[in-house]
């Protein structure tokens, strides 16, 4: 067990699947947090800001995060 | 001075989120909302899933072709596939109109696709594939918070 | 069965961050670490502003052609320009060296990607454009999770 959370833990070593999940679900909240403050959705440069992600790693980490779990995370979680 | 990009993929249904990550990646440019780029990406994802499900019938060796064009504050999208092609396009882009029931597809694509554009377009004909030309014209001022 | 994607771009600063997530969003597939996919971007940042700046001279109206297939665990990836191309190979792949060392480049972009990469091919001739190979090989899902 120690060694799997190791695993988990280091993030380079970490399926991007699973790494971008987690980042896709910072922009979520984020993203309403922006949406009631503003009373209106951000840009998407808005939130990148506030997130200090590119607007492209947000784009990137937004659809992983709508994908289905894979097998892989299944397992671990 | 505008900015374009092509992108050519195979009819893999894996590569629909591919297409709407690429799409929304260089749409970003024009820092539009993030409604408006889930609006883009639902219409990405409704053209591409057609192509494969009705064009290429899940033909897994075939392609893709999407085009993209920034103009200030306009995107202009292309969508292609060298499928089957349409028959009466007037049926097929009534709502709820669907040509395979037995997938459980709601018919709405088409609806989808002119309800978040600004224009919809529809190329096509029996055996020479299917061009779908879209476009968006984004809100200038986001001035609320400025 | 592979699986093919190619995208062609205008020589704009701007969309080497677009062909950055580009090539991310395809390779995501295999399902990488992020060590993996942070090499892979890093290379494509590379090669890509070679072509603008090298290849291209800056000039915006020209454009990028990136192709990239999944075979199994491995990627290939083509960056090619159709600019002025490379006079000596040897000498341009040196460590640190750089035609353009007014503008700080580090001379260190081909060493990057013979770094990341697990093969490196540079086909390129004066006025005939720099075609860029890559291939790298993804390590084995890791055992544990099967
Ligand atoms: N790319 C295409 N190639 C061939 N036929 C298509 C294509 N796109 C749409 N069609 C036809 O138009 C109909 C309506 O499309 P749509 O509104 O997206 O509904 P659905 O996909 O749920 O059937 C489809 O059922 C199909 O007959
Ligand atoms: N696409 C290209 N077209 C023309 N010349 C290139 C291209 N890519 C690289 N070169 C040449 O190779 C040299 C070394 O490239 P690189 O290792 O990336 O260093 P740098 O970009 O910092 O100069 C460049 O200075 C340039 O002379
Ligand atoms: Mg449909
Ligand atoms: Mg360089």
């Amino acid at each position: 067990i120690g060694e799997i959370q190791r695993f988990i833990r280091d993030d380079g070593s970490v399926k991007v699947s699973r790494s971008l999940k987690e980042i896709g679900n910072r922009i979520r909240k984020k993203k309403d947090e922006l949406t009631k403050d503003m009373g209106r959705t951000p840009t998407i440069n808005e939130l990148a800001l506030a997130l200090e992600l590119s607007p492209e790693e947000i784009v990137h980490a937004q659809e992983a995060a709508r994908l289905p779990h894979s097998i892989h995370e299944t397992v671990y979680e | 001075m505008s900015n374009t990009m092509t992108v050519e993929f195979s009819s893999i249904s894996s590569n629909e989120s591919f297409a709407r990550v690429t799409v929304a990646a260089f749409v970003s440019q024009l820092d539009p909302t993030m409604d408006e780029l889930t609006e883009i990406k639902t219409v990405v994802s409704e053209a591409v899933t057609n192509a494969i499900i009705h064009g290429y019938n899940d033909q897994h060796d075939k392609k893709i072709l999407i085009s993209c064009t920034l103009n200030d504050d306009e995107v202009e999208l292309i969508i292609q596939d060298d499928g089957v092609g349409i028959d009466n396009i007037d049926e097929a882009i009534q709502p709820l109109f669907t040509s395979k029931p037995e997938l459980e597809r709601s018919g709405m694509g088409f609806t989808i696709m002119e309800n978040f554009m600004d224009k919809v377009e529809i190329i096509s004909n029996p055996d020479q594939g299917t061009t779908i030309k879209l476009i968006k014209q984004f809100k200038k001022s986001k001035t609320l918070c400025n």
